[in-house]
């Protein structure tokens, strides 16, 4: 809760800032308030009493999402600076990308119907504009403009979906509705067909095939830097809410979603990384590989056990790091190079190690290599999806990732093996900074998973 | 404590390597893998003859999920260190005489190769054997594809691929296996084989096959072998060895370690089909060899040959087949060093592999020929040369699986002769043409790493009691307790 | 002295160590020594054990030298074996090895590779060594290989020749041919006996069933292996083309003692043979006709060497007829005067070719009996003992194996006999081409003729000597003799004795020995009348042949049957196997599947139309089918 | 005057919503128009808000109504947002057909 | 009885005017069509007793969110019969998918009827009196938390909306 108060009063003092003129403070004070931020979000950790109006529930789930997110978005406030450079629009974009945290936020403790609407909609609306916010660049605007009207559409879905679940259980309350079809026994079919509709809500949310559509597009559309947001803080959140829903809440009706999801998770995971191996433009192809990351997420969270939540924290944690690192780099080269295809990176490896080195590590870490954080969140994932007994979908899983080697490795290829452009690309100290820390986390987290297993 | 040096010394190295500027790089990589030999000679020291595991060291790594950091060795791990802590420096030795770009991250790459080697033969646990087997592919990876030949990128995509498929089925069974440890899951070692024995015979037959897949793909193992010839064409003279000459032995040695004892019912009733895979592709690469042109191609084809028969002896599960597999690993390891680095020497010399078009050579360097006719006769299995002691242990183990399958084994022995035989005399004997001019005569580095091979070559050919004592009670210990599960 | 027979392999090899290290820095003199000092050092240990062993009761003594090869219960020993089969063994090699080394000095006086020459050859009597001595099989096979990698060396000596470098590769990939079988048959030695060591394997085998599959295996197996080193049918192809190595090497490695090694082998093991009659069978018909096959390509043969060659296989036939047919000491008499006389014959060959400037076609020569006296005289007793005229050396040895055969059967004795007559014919056709008649070479050969130095003609008469009274360490009992081998050899072969009936009479075998000597001298008054009273001459290579004689000549178009029906055809298979199914079918299928992944990769694309009514149609298509779940 | 809930069947209060809800999907399928696409989905929201109410006087629960609020605001906010692009779309287009937005695919 | 006509009457309205909306082609036909349509619906409230509802729902959306619309339309001089002629089978293919995701709702939603409502029959729900007091007491902090979501779309829609200075 203290999170969500924090963030939002970040949020209206960024707005503040256009008054009161101090734009410049507020790149350091809103990097200060997501360090307070963090701080005061896991002084909660493990304390009993945190249900406020029934509506949301700082658990230590919550926490351990929201600290992720937060983390996440810390990160990508080092990333994004250039993004809060134009003058006009500053405080807008500070305030906007505050305030979807505060919908992250929502999504990842809500325990009541309204508080997941809105939560889904504070996430997205902001999200919205910032995918539009390079005013003049058609494809932010198509972006923005495809994204906008699917997720509208898919929000119709969930409404309805959630207002037949009213119907069944008479409640939005997540507790309730949970006794209720326990209870009764005999559920009504309504709840189910409203439940499939919020599967396809919350589906489009995560992009999984067939309701990725917009995903490629949106992506590569979207300012780079907003890209990243949406791949890594947005998806987290997503799931979250996705898994507290479906995870804990729908739990006893699992068999009626279980095969549905089973086979979203299969396609999205396929889908996702075979079309990725055509791309020929890296925003796109990591957006492709984004998609699907959100299959192995969806592995996880369809084998409903102990190792679901930790494996799609660690899963989400590892894969935000790891896309924070490659769009970073990809943006400073596309901006160096004025191109983001893969023949840019050619001779990156030359011509700038360190670009290239950071930029190898997370993409071994995509691809789930050893020993990084992507291999060690794969492998949770498999366990978890193993003792569900899903072992066909581990085997489309590593199908999966075996094709994603293929577009994986040939950025690596052309980073290291491919002549090209061997001028040297001017790397700004935070964004340095920012590289090897990312690449450090990479590597540490592969290597001492257990700290972040453990949390949930 | 020895356990743990002998892993994180290399790695030390490497990352020390990284920061080391211009020519010293080669000596002080020279100078730390010596080191690291010398560490494994103080182990072997320490080693008490026995069946046990010794130097073991473990502490809880990841608790939540039942993983550790849990080494140790005993006779077969003891040995593949060895072997691979004698046979970097050899390498490294063998690129003395060859500038590499960026030679700081090439010996770097060498040394995090060994770090991750000698983690595989190490580990005692599940997961991390995993994790190091993993490990040793990025290493190697960039080594090819930043040193390599013609065509590296699409070869070397292909072999990290192929490898990784194999991995990813065995972390597949291997995630299987822990799942049915008892009580809170682990990934011991003793759990996982106590895991893998309980499950009925079809489950078993299906963790064998994921599991051997890895191995099959590594080794590499007909007909999953296509990735190896161009790879190892394609890898710098280096990178070849250290595939060639310890990254195979990974496969062969998981083969003993981790396929045998976890699923031996699995073993027993579905050995047939991959001791008849290894078997055919020994024939199948021999005859593939005979008709290769390009010299370092035909090692890598005899190099299939070689390893389908020490699969096929270590699968036939009895003492002498896996006694003899692990001997052939490390004389297989040895000779095939010492082929490549000849390829290298040729390659260097004249700029070409291609055995039609060399001649003569011992016209012109006697010392060359007779040093290049011990590893060949090491390769071919000549008695006395470290080569026979393995083969024929290992024929004598496929041999009580199966006598026809044994005998057909056993046509490498013949088809062996021929392609090495027809190489040698193409390349070496009669007269010297237009490409063989002159020689450049041998640099005291090349002197000594042939010399050192050979010497090993002969020793160990004379004498092989000290590897065999130290193999044999680990040996007896594992297959005693594989063929009890057997049920044998 | 049996207790430093290890010294006996050790010397030849100090020898071969302390000469290929150090060849190229000594003089030729200072090589010749040592070479040949090592072997004699070697012969004088080995005298010294073969009069200890037969002073002392025990008769087989086994040195244990170090511990080679254990794994589980195998355990293989490097041990030795001092028993009067490897005594005997031991003597002939190293004896005719320090004649031939002692030749070779003069031989190869003038070849730049003198030093590798004797490096090769005292490396060779360590491995000949060590396969007479070794205590078991494995060690025997060591010495077996290694007999075989000088073999390998020695008749590509000449390096720089591509056909000689062809004719030590057959060598070598036939020898590995039998070497496989021979392996094998010591692994199924193992797996039945749990043991290899000689006798470990002969008291367990001594109690089973005569005829016991197991047994018959084995004794296949090994007698696989036999006929790879001996050169029978089908594997003898090399043994000519073996010729291409120096003189010396021929008369050392292919006439005296490595081809014997199969006799040696089979003998060592009679107690499986005896055991084993399909075997016993096998090895007497393998062995005749591999005599009569040879024997007849030998009439046409017009090289000295590859007649010489062909009478070897012919007469290892011989021997392995011996063995066949259980006489078994019969057989190692024949390798004793077999190693005199063909050692000395291919000696006089060496000496003849020497004087020839190289030249060994006989159809150049003739008439050199008076250039080469020593030589000539020398020859002629060699090819005396060889044919068997009394009371040469070889007419003992070859009567005891026809007496054998004819007990066994009447069929083999015919057959023997033809081989015996036919020999005859080809080695006297070769004595007088050579050395009777007019000198028919080249102007410049004829002044260059010169008899042999010293160092060479010494061991011919060395040689000679023995070729002559050889036999009489084995004069049966019908001419008065005691046999004294056959009682030497006793204890060796004394598990095997019931074989080995001796029911003939006196009467039959003198019938027998008259059959034999008549036989001899018809063939002999033939070849006379055809090569010297009519001067006829062999055919040049221009000329039509009959039918026959060019089967013959063309030695039944073996090599090119083994060519067309093995090498080519495993060539072409290769290439199939590599160019069609590797690279194509089973790389195809691999790379097909990256292929398939793209092709997938670019029609999937396009359903990212980037229009979006698209999209929501997909939407809704997906959406229909999720609820379709919940109607059913 | 009853309520109507107590006369009409549940069910046909959901199948009127229902068809409702299908009418504005088929208009963001059937249309190009990114006007009439927005108003499509404002139809199917408000379908949704039907059936809630719908189920409020059913369930006698004040909850469903409240919901209806929460939704009414967010289709305003959606609205403005979604409007503020379309003009930005527009400056740069001149044209409200989705179908001109292609540019990104593949 | 009344009720009854009411209500099909509306309903039949609701949908004809629905339909109306996505298939008339002059965009400001479709508003004034999604206008009635919002009546019909705001009728329906009433028949609820949802009064207090169907007072907001017309001001909101017939009041506020469709004179957006019509703004907006005229704005962009949209007030054209401008969309291009869409192939027959995409058409086609719209309504096939709508038709079946009909049929395919229709078929899912039977036996609704097995919902019991455990509350007795409370016609005053819909006053303003108990929504306010469940908005302001069970759902405040949604309600406050919606702020943040007005206050997101009103930066975002006026930073859109403002033209950019170059």
């Amino acid at each position: 809760m203290k999170a969500l108060v924090l963030l939002s009063s970040l949020g209206v003092i960024s707005l503040l800032a256009e008054l009161f003129s101090f734009k410049k403070l507020l790149y350091p004070i809103v990097l200060l308030g997501l360090i307070a931020t963090f701080i005061f979000n896991i002084q909660d950790w493990n304390v009993a009493n945190n249900t406020f109006y029934n509506m949301l529930q700082f658990d230590n789930y919550a926490i351990a999402f929201s600290s992720v997110i937060i983390l996440v978005a810390f990160l990508w406030f080092l990333m994004a600076e250039g993004f809060f450079k134009e003058e006009t629009n500053m405080t807008d974009h500070y305030s906007l990308v505050l305030f979807a945290l505060v919908g992250a936020v929502i999504l990842v403790s809500y325990t009541n119907m309204t508080m997941l609407f809105l939560g889904i909609e504070i996430l997205s609306i902001p999200m919205y504009i910032l995918v539009g916010s390079s005013k003049n660049d058609l494809s932010s605007n198509e972006a923005s403009f495809k994204y906008l009207i699917m997720g509208a559409f898919a929000t119709g879905f969930l409404l309805f979906g959630i207002a037949l679940i009213y119907g069944a259980t008479g409640s939005f309350d997540l507790a309730t509705i949970k006794t209720g079809i326990s209870v009764q026994g005999a559920t009504p079919t309504i709840f189910y067909v409203g439940m499939l509709m919020m599967l396809v809500g919350l589906s489009f949310k995560v992009s999984a095939v067939p309701f990725h559509f917009w995903a490629p597009d949106v992506y590569e559309g979207a300012p780079t830097v907003i890209t990243a947001f949406m791949a890594t803080i947005v998806k987290l959140a997503a799931f979250a809410a996705f898994l507290r829903l479906f995870d804990v809440t729908f739990f006893r009706v699992s068999a009626s979603w279980m095969n549905i999801v089973w086979v979203l998770a299969a396609l999205t995971m396929l889908v996702g990384n075979i079309t990725a191996v055509f791309q020929t433009r890296t925003k796109r192809m990591l957006a492709y590989s984004s998609v699907a990351h959100a299959g192995y997420m969806l592995m996880a969270l369809l084998a409903m056990n102990m190792y679901s939540n930790s494996a799609i924290l660690f899963y989400g944690l590892a894969y935000s790091i790891g896309s924070i690192a490659t769009f970073t780099i990809v943006s400073i080269v596309a901006e160096a190079r004025g191109d983001d295809g893969i023949h840019a990176f050619n001779g990156l490896g030359k011509s700038n190690p360190l670009l290239a080195v950071v930029m190898s590590i997370a993409l071994l870490s995509l691809a789930g290599i050893p020993p990084t954080a992507g291999f060690f969140a794969k492998y949770v994932i498999f366990t978890s999806s193993f003792l569900a007994g899903n072992v066909f979908l581990v085997g489309a899983a590593i199908l999966a990732s075996l094709i994603g080697v293929y577009y994986y490795f040939r950025l690596i290829i052309a980073m290291y093996f491919k002549e090209g452009n061997s001028e040297k690309i001017n790397v700004e100290m935070n964004h340095k900074l920012l590289l090897i820390v990312v690449a450090i986390a990479i590597i540490a987290l592969g290597i001492f998973p257990d700290f972040v297993i453990r949390l949930i | 404590m020895i356990t743990l040096l002998l892993i994180f010394f290399p790695l030390l190295a490497a990352l020390m390597l990284l920061f080391v500027k211009g020519e010293q790089v080669k000596k002080i990589a020279l100078g730390a893998t010596i080191v690291e030999f010398a560490i494994t000679v103080m182990a072997l020291l320490q080693y008490q003859q026995g069946n046990t595991t010794q130097f073991e060291v473990s502490y809880s790594w990841i608790k939540s999920l039942g993983i550790n950091f849990h080494v140790g060795m005993d006779g077969i791990s003891l040995l593949m260190v060895l072997l691979t802590t004698f046979l970097v420096p050899i390498i490294i030795l063998t690129s003395f005489n060859k500038d590499y770009r960026n030679p700081s991250r090439f010996y770097s790459l060498v040394l995090a190769m060994q770090f991750a080697l000698v983690g595989v033969f190490v580990s005692l646990d599940g997961f991390l054997f995993y994790i190091f087997w993993e490990l040793a592919l990025i290493p190697i990876y960039f080594i090819c594809l930043l040193w390599g030949g013609e065509n590296r990128a699409r070869i070397t995509f292909k072999f990290f691929v192929y490898t990784l498929t194999g991995s990813l089925m065995m972390l597949g069974a291997m995630i299987y296996l822990y799942l049915k440890t008892e009580g809170v899951h682990s990934f011991e070692i003793a759990a996982l084989y106590k895991s893998g024995q309980g499950l009925d015979l079809i489950h078993q037959g299906y963790v064998f096959w994921a599991i051997f897949m890895a191995f099959a793909i590594k080794m590499p193992i007909f007909p999953f072998h296509t990735w190896q010839p161009d790879t190892y064409t394609v890898a710098p003279a280096q990178g070849t060895m250290l595939l060639a000459g310890i990254m195979l032995k990974m496969g062969t040695y998981g083969v003993i370690r981790w396929l045998l004892p976890i699923v031996p019912v699995g073993v027993a009733s579905n050995a047939n089909i991959a001791i008849t895979l290894s078997v055919i592709g020994i024939v199948y690469a021999s005859c593939i060899a005979i008709v290769q042109k390009d010299f370092k191609r035909l090692i890598a084809y005899s190099s299939i040959a070689h390893v389908g028969l020490i699969s096929a002896g270590i699968l036939a599960c009895n003492v002498q087949g896996v006694q003899g597999g692990v001997i052939q690993m490390l004389s297989h390891g040895v000779n095939v060093v010492g082929l490549f680095f000849i390829v290298d020497i040729l390659q260097k010399r004249y700029g070409t592999r291609d055995i039609a078009s060399l001649g003569g050579i011992r016209n012109l360097n006697p010392q060359f020929a007779v040093l290049f006719l011990i590893v060949l006769l090491g390769s071919v299995a000549l008695p006395l040369t470290n080569g026979f002691v393995g083969e024929f242990l290992l024929l004598n183990g496929v041999f009580q699986y199966g006598a026809w399958t044994a005998a057909i084994a056993g046509l490498s022995v013949i088809l062996g002769a021929v392609y090495m035989l027809r190489s040698y005399q193409s390349i070496m004997l009669g007269e010297t043409n237009s490409v063989t001019v002159s020689f450049a005569p041998l640099s005291s580095s090349e002197k000594a790493v042939l010399i050192i091979l050979c010497a090993a070559i002969l020793g160990f050919g004379v004498y092989p009691k000290p590897l065999l004592d130290i193999a044999g009670p680990s040996v007896e210990k594992l297959v005693d307790g594989v063929r009890l599960a057997m049920g044998k | 002295m049996i207790k430093l027979v290890g010294l006996v392999p050790l010397l030849p090899l100090i020898g071969f160590v302390i000469i290929g290290l150090f060849g190229k820095s000594l003089s030729k003199g200072i090589v010749g020594v040592i070479g040949c000092g090592s072997v004699l050092a070697a012969f004088a240990v080995s005298l010294g054990i073969f009069f200890e062993l037969t002073g002392q009761a025990e008769k087989s003594v086994t040195i244990d030298l170090f511990s080679w090869i254990t794994a589980g219960k195998l355990s293989i020993p490097f041990s030795f074996l001092i028993d009067p089969l490897s005594s005997l063994f031991l003597l002939i090699v190293t004896g005719i090895g320090f004649l031939i080394h002692v030749y070779s000095t003069g031989y190869m006086s003038h070849d730049e590779g003198f030093a590798r020459f004797f490096a090769y050859l005292n490396l060779f009597i360590f491995f000949m060594l060590l396969l007479v001595l070794g205590s078991n099989y494995l060690i025997m096979f060591v010495g077996w290989e290694g007999v075989g990698l000088c073999s390998y060396l020695l008749i590509g000596f000449w390096f720089k020749n591509t056909a000689y470098n062809n004719a030590a590769k057959k060598a070598f990939i036939m020898n590995r041919i039998g070497d496989l079988g021979f392996l094998l048959g010591i692994i199924l030695i193992f797996v039945t006996f749990g043991s290899i060591g000689y006798h470990d394997v002969f008291e367990q085998a001594k109690n089973m069933a005569t005829g016991s599959p197991v047994l018959t295996s084995i004794a296949l197996l090994l007698f696989v292996g036999a006929m790879g080193k001996s050169a029978q049918i089908p594997l003898f192809t090399w043994l000519p083309d073996a010729m291409a190595g120096p003189t010396p090497v021929s008369a050392l490695i292919h006439a005296a003692t490595m081809v014997t090694a199969g006799i040696y082998m089979v003998a060592r093991s009679n107690i499986l043979y005896t055991l084993s009659p399909v075997a016993m069978e096998t090895v007497a018909i393998v062995g005749v006709c591999t005599a009569l096959f040879a024997a007849t390509i030998g009439l046409a043969q017009n090289d000295i060497k590859k007649v010489l060659a062909y009478s070897t296989v012919s007469q290892l036939g011989f021997m392995f007829l011996a063995l066949g047919v259980g006489a078994y000491t019969g057989a190692v008499f024949h390798v004793m005067t077999h190693a005199f006389f063909k050692a000395l014959l291919f000696l006089g060959a060496g000496s003849v070719i020497h004087a020839m400037s190289g030249e060994q076609d006989i159809r150049r020569m003739g008439g050199l009996k008076k250039h080469l006296p020593i030589t000539h005289i020398t020859f002629l007793l060699g090819t005396l003992a060889i044919v068997g005229c009394p009371p040469f050396s070889g007419f003992f040895s070859k009567d005891e194996i026809l007496a054998n055969a004819f007990e066994n059967n009447k069929l083999l004795w015919f057959l023997g006999v033809l081989g015996a007559a036919m020999t005859t014919f080809y080695m006297f056709r070769l004595y007088f081409l050579t050395f009777k008649g007019d000198f028919r070479g080249t102007k410049e050969q004829h002044h260059h003729l010169h008899e042999s130095p010293k160092s060479m003609t010494m061991p011919l008469v060395i040689l000679a000597v023995l070729a002559v009274i050889g036999g009489l360490v084995g004069i049966p009992e019908a001419l008065g003799g005691k046999h004294m081998l056959e009682g030497f050899l006793k204890p060796v072969f004394e598990d095997s004795s019931f074989r080995m009936v001796h029911s003939m009479s006196h009467e039959n075998e003198y019938m027998l020995m008259g059959i034999a000597v008549l036989v001899m001298l018809g063939s002999l008054y033939y070849a006379y009348q055809v090569y010297v009273k009519n001067k006829t001459l062999p055919a040049e290579e221009s000329e039509d042949l009959k039918p026959l004689h060019l089967l013959v000549y063309k030695k039944y178009w073996v090599d090119e049957f083994y060519e067309n029906l093995i090498t080519k055809p495993l060539n072409f298979f290769s290439d199939v196997l590599h160019k069609l199914f590797d690279n194509q079918i089973v790389d195809g299928f691999v790379n097909g599947i990256g292929r398939f992944i793209t092709w997938l990769s670019g029609i999937l694309r396009y359903a990212q139309t980037g229009n979006m009514g698209f999209y929501v149609f997909a939407m809704v298509i997906g959406i229909v089918l999720i609820l379709f779940t919940r109607i059913f | 005057m009853n309520s109507a809930i107590q006369v009409i069947p549940l069910e046909w209060y959901i199948l009127l919503s229902t068809v409702l809800f299908t009418i504005g999907v088929l208009g963001v399928l059937f249309r190009r128009n990114a006007i009439i696409i927005f108003m499509s989905i404002e139809l199917m929201l408000n379908a949704v808000n039907l059936l809630l109410v719908a189920f409020s006087s059913f369930l006698s629960d004040s909850k469903g109504q409240v919901f209806v609020f929460f939704i009414m605001a967010v289709a305003a906010a959606e609205v403005a947002v979604g409007l503020a692009i379309l003009m930005m779309v527009y400056r740069n287009t001149k044209s409200s057909d989705i179908n001109v937005l292609n540019k990104l695919k593949w | 009885m009344i009720t009854t006509y009411l209500f099909y009457f509306l309903s039949f309205l609701a949908i004809m005017f629905g339909l109306m909306v996505v298939l008339s082609k002059n965009p400001i036909h479709s508003v004034l069509y999604l206008v009635l349509c919002f009546f019909t619906i705001a009728g329906h409230y009433v028949l609820l007793n949802a009064q207090f509802l169907a007072v907001v729902h017309v001001i909101v959306y017939s009041g506020a969110i469709m004179v957006l619309f019509l703004f907006v339309i005229m704005l962009l001089n949209l007030n054209k019969e401008t969309e291009p002629h869409k192939s027959l089978w995409l058409k086609a293919s719209a309504a096939v998918a709508s038709g079946s995701l009909l049929v395919v709702m229709v078929a899912s939603l039977k036996g609704a009827s097995t919902i019991q409502s455990t509350n007795t029959f409370n016609p005053s729900i819909g006053l303003i009196e108990n929504l306010g007091t469940t908005l302001f007491k069970d759902f405040l902090l949604p309600f406050e938390v919606s702020s943040v979501l007005l206050l997101a779309a009103m930066v975002g829609a006026v930073m859109l909306g403002k033209k950019s200075i170059k």
